[in-house]
């Protein structure tokens, strides 16, 4: 506890961080809970860009900079895929991604 | 400053497509199909600037974030023609909803725009976000066509695969930049160490899910079969083919694979590429996705020539792709024609078609026999070229690899040849065939034939555009 | 003139204005597919009088920059070894058309798609370059999938695939090893010239010439076809319209062997010297194996495709003898099969046409009803089984005479496979024409005059090439002695 | 010692909550418990120096995202699908899975011992608007057209009168 | 004369062909005479090349080639050009065999144009005889072995059409098959034998190779190959033991062909072959021996299964098969004269028999000796003309049988093979025992069929004509070629100076240089100082041979006097068997020895062991068919289907590992790969895939990283 914080302690975190993502991702049944798991794969990354910004490259904000990016795509993503989500719902009347198995085989 | 002017085409092009996106709001319903015409000419028009100052060399540079050199041209311009066309052919596809023409082609036009900046790309983060711009343009026209739940069904499946894919990279890059401080890529800021490469494969997944390889590939036939036949056509070749362009300069020209170690991956990937796409083509009786299972295996192929890792092995891509162009469009015409009228893209469809439209069956014959490498179509020249390369280096068993699968795909290829040939029709109906398909269709057989007997022109075309800047 | 481009490339502007006639002007299409073969004939025998026989040589060399980035040529030339297989090419593809006039179905497809064919077959034995070969090489295989799979028999449609995709398995390896040939070529640019890589054999070593003497045998040996790899021969024969197997057995089998010759002997002679007690063994299989499959049959045709693969067996044999006796029996067994294989197919076809069975045990006695058949069916029957004065023996002999030297034993047993020919030929002209009439065929009319056109001429030159085999033989020897001299 | 007190605490945090979005049953709790993994995410963003960051995080993520999602969930959710599992059969090879994976970047971060490094000033926010409107000009535009892309789609999406 | 000489196969040839294209079927045509005119030309020619061989007015051996065609050969690893020729080469024997040939087929024409007046096939009969005649002629003046095979097999051609002539029966399709493929058979032998010759020689000239004999260059492992090879094929078409079946059958043509095929054409080309290329056997001494015990064998149990046969024809090819026996056994020995000479005369009495016999035939319409009897009086020429032949056959002193078989015993005495001399005597007094029997029941005693013995009559002036010429020659030309020792001056033994091994190899002369110093035309002149050498080199040898054929040409005195005595036992003892109308003393004999009898009425179970070994056959080559079906197709067709399926089987294995999936077996063309990846998105899950991606990654990060 005492041991001072390195970029492994984030980078742990962020790494964790990830896999839960893509744990939620291949196991959530409610689609609006693999988007919310994608969501957590990018900030993942996000802790990632600001922890390497700031232990290894601290004189440019390119890290941070990045993350900006991310965060702006991943909010671009998640429109689309709540504004798919619904259209769809509309039709099918459900959100559970095994329901979508028209296209197979 | 940054050297902008040299974005100039694309930039122009991403204009027009914010034009034509307001333009839908001013123009009445009853006209927007003028909106289709302004938009493949616009396309037309960039295509013709890049074609006709490709030899310029002041039209060459280095910016900060990008290379403009022959090689991205030569892809810009693959890009280009393969947006004509398919625009051309959504004019002829009756399932799109009339009043939505802008968004249409602004949509065919931003993924376009994006996939000409991907190819220049040597920075991550313009890779990144011009990977974005394709996708979620490409997302919402693979649900374009509304009142179809197969649409909807591959869009969102497709959307999935994406995001989930675009985090991956996410992570990659994030991972890339741990190891090298920057997102520019270049060798000389970086070692090899465990994270770049770690890195690196991440990012080969975002790559990998655009360009369809396996295992990324699984979305393909799903969002294949449920967007617009056009839609599909534009999906199975633009992106493929620019991804394939920033593949070759990441992991050709920037990280050879060779001092990455990456070799033996991209060649077990280019097999399994090949073999999935093509045995599973085998057993589907809906049309549109045996053509997206062939074009897996098209990507197999392609990706033979980057594992390779030889300038002859590039030339085999850039040769391919353009070839590429011409047989997939023309095939997928065809089956848009066909499919269009019978109201099915199930291979009995095709049955006797022969009979009724004897051009339509020989032109889709060409394009079949050509991706299935039989000569003297262009197909064949692309997959020696490809094959050579393998052979150069010695890498004998994915050449082996691809000429075996080469010749399973001809048993699906002919599975449609079969049916239009030696059934009979099962109906008398009619089936339309417009112009512009015709258009499509011509220009498409005419690239194949000529291209096989007389490629020099084009082997030349691809030997002067191989130059790939930093 | 380009003589050789003529040749090639008649039939394919004829397939080209047949594109160009509607399909219900059948006569039209007939007629020009008759000319445009006839130019192709023509042509070929206009060769003659120019043809040197005294030259080792290419003759009448055309040649050109096709690709010049990728060191293609497009550069023909005939010598001894391929000039009578174009000439029996020009000449069976007219014979063929002669029996495809009884073709009613979709006969603008089915003449197109025939010439297109001959092109392909013109062009392998011309082609000089190994690209431009492979190129007509697979070209044979597109016309002949719609050939055998529109107009063939009920299984056609599984015989047309089953061919396209057995060769196309072969030729794909063959393609490898035109690969590997063109990087180990050597000198100022990598290049395709059969010729100038026949000279650079002596830089590469064993272990490669074995590796593309098995990817080049394995595209070949499928065509010839050689055991274990002839099991499509006989469904593709069988379900085949009666013309196009014909050109099956007489055209396209001698391509796998003429590659043998032409290009794994000569561009990979060490892997080649190291295939040959493999190569014996295959060619006594095919010989034996192939007479006793073919001895079990009750179809006519298929009795005759499976006595193919016992032919072909003969060329292997002669092949493998390494010897110019061999090579030059082997050359002229594939000739002398060609003409004589390819009647037996027109004739299995004229009792089809009237019976409608091929089924051997379906007949007997036709001797009486049908003399003018029985007496051709039997003569062709005589010299496929190897009686001299016909055709068939001095190509046999000369294989067996070739082989000998090198492989007494092997040689030895293959005689059995001559008795195993004689066998099964006899016991089909019994049971076919001998014996007591079978009323049931009472009203079966004799040949008609375009059948006896299309088999008398075969059979004149079967009793020619019998009595006189020096023309064709002095076409083809000093080109095989040089072959072996080197 | 504030520092690690910090990390730690905002770590379990965002890690836990993270459980709570793929675990939760409940699709509302699952969205709330990501608006508390983001803002947890956020203050990591802040430990690090990040301010620019640590704002905009707040802003668009746990303001706009979550909102918006939570938004859709309760338009969607229905109350039946409370006794529903929420988590399909392939759990199993999916943590097995994240276990593998966890070898390889575990192993990246415990090659990572780099500590904070101390440098004479910190680059500033102002220095991000410089980056974004000069050398990363043209992302920073292509970016906007993104944008501009999910709205068309947006759009496109949720117009009604279109649906048929 | 002589240089015309190969014009002597191409008429009967050019006739045969007239006969087939030019005239129609009509018995009234006069066209066979065609065949006649032309086979008298051929005789008359023969006749004048045999004296003036015979009056040494040419020089013998008289060669004459043309360039028939070339092609490119190489013998030891030097590549030539081999220029075939096509020619004639007259020696003694060949000019004895002309003039027999055409002796014997003209009579046989001639004797047809009554015999065959009757049937459908009138003309197609006689082109068939020219045919044959034509191929036999060819075989006999070929210069060249090539060319002297292929008239050999157009001699088998030829038989199996004449033996089928009336193929609307069974009986003779099954026995022109079994004809054509027995003798292909020993053609095997033949073929090998020319291979071996021409890869050793590097020639197909007789002259030539008997040069290369002759200096002793051959091998001696190869001399006995080639000479095995030789004899299997004349063992063939000569119908010796084992491959003598086909023989009987043949019978089943009409009895004029069975005529020229029992005497002068078919079975004496073996013989022939043997002694044209007898040099070869010379050189392998145990060869010959082994010819000499396969022609006893062959003369002991085809004369055992003539003593016991009823039926006329039977008999009398049971009897060829003998004779041709002692000749076999003749060359054996040695005996190359002896042979020869029993060729000859054989030919004579023997296409007397058979003419005879069809007269017979002919008039009483059965082929059955029980049922005839008592024909001496209803057919008195025939009587009389098949009674010399008779007599000639058992060796009655002063005929021409008895002349030809004495030389024979004499020779096989003077071999100093006790038992072989023995076994032939003893065959020698069967011969005399079943010829008479026949004798007896056909002609002797009372008639014991009324019926058939009142139609009985003689037969017209164009059958009986024949016969009475060929009595004339039975009974008198074996004192003809025997005074003066004519026959030792037409028919001289081959030798070589050089026994094989006695050469070191190293002295041999390249093959190639062989034929390439020699050249194809002009063969007479190299041929001849060839012979002028060996005589030169070796007189030692020649003049030991010279003395050994008059001293062979004896039996001993006590013998040579016994011998015509014990003939004439034998005959007396089928008298007393046979007399009488129901022959009791036969029938109570046959009944005493069962067993042999019913050995040899099943012909020694041979013909049984020849259908077995067909139905073997057949059932190997339904066995070889199954294969290709079932296993050939199956594994290689979908060749790479095999390792298709393995990695199926793989891809498989991972995918039951996670997702716990079966794949299904699947027919057709291998697709089990392409079933086992379509698995993987069968249920169009998202999440699924996304699983692939993950497991794919995870696992390649990993070993990336730890490796």
């Amino acid at each position: 506890m005492n041991a001072p914080l390195t970029l492994a302690h984030y980078m742990t975190v962020a790494g964790l961080l990830f896999l839960i993502g893509v744990f939620g991702a291949l196991t959530r049944r409610n689609i609006i809970g693999i988007l919310m798991s994608i969501e957590l794969m990018f900030n993942a990354a996000n802790i990632n860009l600001a922890a390497f910004d700031r232990f290894l490259h601290p004189e440019g904000v390119t890290g941070q900079a990045l993350a900006l990016f991310v965060m702006t795509v991943a909010a671009a993503e998640i429109v689309v895929g709540l504004a798919l989500l619904l259209a769809i719902y509309r039709g099918t009347d459900t959100v559970y991604a095994e329901d979508f198995n028209l296209l197979r085989g | 400053m940054n050297n902008l002017r040299l974005l100039l085409p694309e930039t122009v092009l991403a204009t027009l497509a914010l034009v034509i996106a307001f333009a839908d709001l001013v123009v009445p319903a009853k006209r927007a199909r003028v909106l289709y015409h302004l938009a493949w000419l616009s396309a037309a028009g960039v295509l013709a600037w890049i074609a006709f100052t490709m030899g310029d060399a002041s039209t060459h540079g280095v910016g900060t974030l990008w290379s403009v050199d022959p090689f991205s041209q030569f892809f810009k311009l693959t890009t280009l023609l393969t947006c004509v066309l398919c625009l051309l052919l959504g004019l002829d596809y009756a399932e799109l909803p009339e009043n939505q023409a802008g968004t249409f082609s602004a949509l065919m036009l931003l993924s376009t725009a994006g996939l000409m900046y991907l190819v220049s790309a040597t920075d991550l983060l313009l890779i990144f976000v011009a990977l974005e711009l394709v996708s979620i343009s490409s997302f919402i026209l693979a649900g374009f066509e509304r009142g179809n739940p197969k649409s909807n069904e591959g869009s969102m499946k497709y959307f999935l695969f994406g995001a989930f894919s675009s985090a991956v990279m996410v992570f990659g890059i994030s991972l890339y930049f741990g190891a090298t401080g920057t997102t520019h890529l270049a060798a000389s800021a970086a070692a090899p160490g465990p994270m770049l490469i770690l890195g690196l494969v991440l990012i080969l997944l975002g790559f990998g899910f655009k360009a369809s390889l396996a295992p990324m590939h699984f979305w393909v036939p799903d969002a294949y079969e449920g967007a617009p036949t056009p839609v599909t056509t534009f999906l199975s070749v633009a992106p493929k083919l620019a991804t394939f362009a920033a593949l070759a300069r990441v992991f050709g020209a920037i990280f050879p694979l060779q001092a990455y170690d990456l070799t033996l991956l991209f060649s077990i990937m280019a097999a399994l590429t090949m073999t999935i796409g093509n045995f599973t083509a085998m057993f589907q009786t809906d049309v549109k996705r045996l053509l997206a299972y062939s074009s897996i295996a098209q990507a197999g192929y392609l990706l033979i020539g980057l594992a390779v890792g030889t300038p002859l092995g590039r030339e085999g891509v850039m040769l391919y792709s353009f070839v590429y162009v011409a047989m997939n469009v023309g095939a997928f015409a065809v089956v848009q024609a066909v499919g269009s009228a019978k109201g099915s893209y199930d291979l009995s469809a095709f049955d006797g078609l022969c009979k009724r439209r004897l051009g339509l069956s020989l032109s889709l014959m060409f394009c079949l026999l050509s991706l299935a490498g039989i000569p003297p179509l262009a197909g064949f020249m692309g997959k020696l070229y490809i094959f050579s390369a393998a052979v150069q280096t010695g890498q004998w068993w994915l050449a082996v690899v691809g000429v075996l699968n080469s010749v399973v795909s001809v048993y699906y290829y002919f599975a449609i040849a079969h049916r239009m040939f030696f059934k009979e029709p099962s109906d008398d109906a009619a089936i339309p065939v417009g112009a512009y398909i015709y258009g499509g269709v011509a220009v498409a057989v005419v690239g194949v034939l000529l291209f096989g007997v007389n490629p020099e022109p084009l082997i030349a075309g691809v030997r002067a555009s191989t130059q790939i800047l930093p | 003139m380009n003589m050789l481009s003529l040749v090639t490339f008649a039939p394919l502007a004829g397939a080209l204005i047949i594109l160009c006639i509607p399909k219900e002007k059948e006569k039209a299409i007939q007629a020009v597919a008759f000319l445009f073969a006839g130019i192709s004939l023509i042509a070929s025998l206009a060769m003659l009088p120019g043809f040197s026989r005294g030259t080792h040589e290419m003759q009448f060399v055309e040649r050109f920059a096709w690709i010049p980035s990728f060191g293609v040529q497009y550069f023909m030339g005939v010598d001894g070894l391929s000039y009578p297989l174009v000439l029996l090419t020009t000449f069976m593809s007219v014979i063929a058309l002669v029996g495809s006039l009884g073709i009613e179905k979709r006969v603008k497809e089915y003449f197109f798609w025939f010439l297109v064919l001959e092109v392909g077959m013109l062009g392998v034995f011309c082609a000089l370059d190994l690209i431009l070969f492979y190129v007509f090489w697979e070209l044979t295989l597109v016309p002949m999938y719609f050939l055998i799979g529109v107009w063939g028999g009920p299984r056609k449609e599984f015989a047309a695939i089953k061919f396209f995709l057995y060769t196309l398995t072969g030729s794909v390896f063959m393609l490898l090893a035109i690969l590997a040939l063109y990087f180990a070529s050597t000198g100022p640019a990598h290049t395709f010239d059969m010729l100038e890589l026949a000279k650079m054999t002596g830089g590469w070593d064993r272990h490669f010439q074995i590796l593309v003497f098995l990817g080049l045998y394995f595209g070949m040996a499928i065509k010839v076809p050689a055991f274990p790899f002839h099991t499509w021969l006989p469904l593709a024969h069988v379900e085949a319209p009666t013309a196009i197997s014909v050109i099956l057995a007489a055209v396209l089998l001698k391509m796998g062997v003429y590659g043998l010759l032409r290009i794994s002997y000569s561009l990979a002679p060490l892997g080649f010297q190291w295939f040959l007690p493999a190569l014996i063994v295959i060619a006594v299989i095919n010989i034996v194996y192939g007479a006793l499959c073919a001895m079990a049959q009750t179809d006519m045709k298929k009795m005759v495709a499976y006595s193919s693969v016992n032919h072909m067996g003969y060329c292997l044999l002669g092949i493998a003898g390494m010897t110019t006796a061999g090579f030059t029996g082997a050359v002229f067994q594939m000739l002398t099969h060609g003409i004589i294989t390819g009647a037996l197919f027109l004739l299995v076809g004229v009792i089809y046409d009237r019976a409608h069975t091929r089924d051997i045990s379906a007949f007997g006695g036709l001797a009486v009803k049908l003399p003018v058949y029985a007496a051709l069916m039997s003569l062709t029957c005589f010299a496929s089984l190897g009686l001299p004065g016909l055709a068939g023996f001095i190509g046999e002999f000369l294989c067996f005479l070739g082989a000998f030297q090198a492989w007494k034993l092997a040689a030895t047993i293959s005689v059995l496979g001559i008795i195993a020919t004689a066998a099964f030929f006899l016991r089909m002209m019994q049971k076919v024409f001998l014996g007591k009439f079978n009323e049931k065929w009472a009203d079966l009319p004799d040949m008609t005059a375009r059948e006896l056109i299309s088999i008398v001429p075969l059979a004149a030159l079967t009793v020619l090439f019998g009595v006189y085999p020096k023309w064709p033989l002095d076409l083809m020897n000093v080109t095989l002695t040089h072959m072996l001299g080197k | 010692m504030l520092d690690q007190i910090v990390f730690y605490s905002l770590s379990v945090l965002v890690l836990l909550s993270a459980l709570g979005v793929v675990l939760q049953r409940n699709a509302v709790h699952s969205s709330l418990f990501l608006g508390l993994s983001l803002a947890g995410v956020a203050g990591l963003f802040a430990s690090l120096g990040a301010d620019f960051l640590f704002g905009a995080q707040i802003m668009v993520y746990v303001s706009g995202i979550a909102v918006l999602v939570m938004f859709v969930v309760m338009l969607l959710g229905r109350a039946s699908d409370l006794h529903l599992r929420q988590v399909n059969d392939r759990w199993m090879a999916a943590l097995l899975v994240c276990a593998v994976a966890s070898v390889g970047l575990l192993k990246i971060a415990r090659l990572s011992s780099a500590t904070v490094a101390t440098v004479a000033a910190r680059p500033g926010t102002h220095d991000i608007g410089r980056l974004f409107l000069g050398q990363w000009l043209v992302p920073f535009e292509l970016i906007s057209l993104v944008l501009l892309a999910a709205l068309l789609g947006a759009v496109f999406f949720t117009r009604t009168e279109n649906a048929s | 004369m002589i240089e015309h000489a190969y014009l002597i196969p191409l008429i009967p040839l050019a006739a045969s062909a007239l006969m087939h294209f030019g005239a129609k079927e009509d018995p009234h045509s006069p066209a066979p005479w065609i065949g006649v005119v032309a086979m008298a030309i051929c005789l008359g020619m023969s006749l004048s090349i045999l004296s003036a061989v015979a009056s040494g007015s040419v020089a013998v051996p008289y060669e004459h080639n043309w360039p028939w065609f070339s092609f490119a050969a190489s013998i030891g690893g030097k590549s030539f050009i081999y220029d075939m020729p096509v020619g004639v080469l007259i020696d003694g024997p060949a000019a004895v065999l002309l003039v027999v040939v055409t002796l014997v087929s003209l009579m046989v024409q001639i004797y047809s144009i009554a015999y065959m007046h009757d049937d459908t096939r009138y003309m197609r009969y006689f082109g068939f005889v020219s045919f044959f005649t034509a191929s036999m002629l060819g075989l006999v003046v070929s210069s060249n072995l090539l060319v002297g095979f292929m008239s050999w097999e157009l001699m088998g051609l030829a038989s199996y059409l004449l033996i089928g002539f009336w193929f609307e029966k069974d009986g003779p399709t099954e026995a022109q098959k079994k004809a054509f493929m027995t003798t292909k058979l020993g053609d095997s032998g033949l073929y090998v034998a020319l291979l071996f010759l021409f890869a050793k020689v590097g020639s197909f000239q007789l002259t030539q190779i008997h040069h290369f004999y002759d200096k002793g260059y051959m091998p001696a492992a190869a001399a006995a190959a080639i000479a095995i090879g030789l004899l299997f094929g004349a063992m063939g078409k000569s119908a010796q033991f084992p491959l003598f079946i086909w023989l009987p059958d043949a019978m089943e043509g009409p009895t004029p062909g069975s005529a020229l095929i029992h005497a002068a054409t078919m079975v004496a080309a073996g013989i022939f072959l043997v002694s044209r290329t007898y040099f070869c056997f010379l050189a392998a001494p145990q060869v010959m021996h082994a010819a000499a015990w396969i022609g006893c064998a062959t003369a002991f149990l085809a004369a055992a299964m003539a003593l016991v046969s009823y039926d006329i024809k039977r008999v009398l090819a049971f009897s060829t098969v003998s004779q041709l026996g002692f000749m076999m056994c003749a060359l054996g020995v040695g005996g190359y004269t002896a042979g020869l000479f029993h060729l000859t005369t054989h030919a004579f009495f023997k296409a007397l028999l058979f003419l005879g016999a069809g007269s017979v035939i002919h008039s009483v319409h059965t082929n059955d000796l029980r049922l005839m009897g008592g024909l001496s009086k209803k057919m008195i020429v025939s009587f009389f003309t098949i009674l010399a032949a008779i007599a000639a056959i058992s060796g009655i002193p002063f005929t021409s049988g008895y002349y030809s078989k004495d030389m024979i015993l004499a020779n096989i005495w003077h071999s100093g093979d006790r038992p072989l001399f023995f076994i032939m005597l003893f065959t020698a007094l069967m011969t005399a025992f079943y010829m008479s029997r026949l004798f007896i029941l056909a002609f002797w005693g009372e008639a014991r069929d009324h019926e058939k013995h009142h139609h009985a009559h003689e037969s017209p002036f164009l059958m009986t004509g024949p016969l009475v010429l060929l009595a004339f020659l039975a009974l008198t030309s074996g004192f003809m070629l025997d005074r003066h020792g004519l026959v030792y001056k037409l028919l001289p033994k081959p030798t070589i100076s050089v026994m094989p091994g006695e050469v070191a190899r190293e002295h041999a002369p390249p093959a190639t240089l062989v034929s390439a110093t020699m050249p194809a035309e002009g063969g007479e002149h190299a041929a001849a100082p060839s012979e002028a050498k060996a005589e030169e080199h070796a007189p030692a040898h020649e003049a030991a041979a010279e003395h050994g054929e008059h001293h062979e040409g004896h039996l001993p005195h006590a013998l040579h006097l016994a011998l015509p005595f014990l003939v004439l036992g034998s005959i007396g003892f089928a008298f007393f068997l046979y007399k009488g109308p129901d022959y009791a003393a036969a029938e109570s004999l046959k009944a005493t020895f069962a067993p042999v009898f019913t050995v040899l009425d099943r012909r020694w179970y041979l013909d049984d062991a020849f259908d077995l070994l067909v139905v073997f056959c057949d059932k190997v080559a339904a066995l070889a068919f199954w294969i290709d079906a079932n296993v050939v197709d199956r594994v290689f067709v979908d060749g790479w289907g095999l390792l298709m399926r393995i990695v199926s089987e793989i891809s498989n294995l991972i995918d039951a590992l996670f997702v716990d999936r079966t794949v299904d077996g699947f027919g057709g063309l291998s697709l089990d790969l392409g079933v086992g990846l379509r698995g993987l998105v069968k249920d169009g899950q998202v999440q699924e895939y996304l699983m692939y991606v993950a497991i794919a990654f995870s696992l390649a990060a990993t070993l990336i990283l730890t490796r």
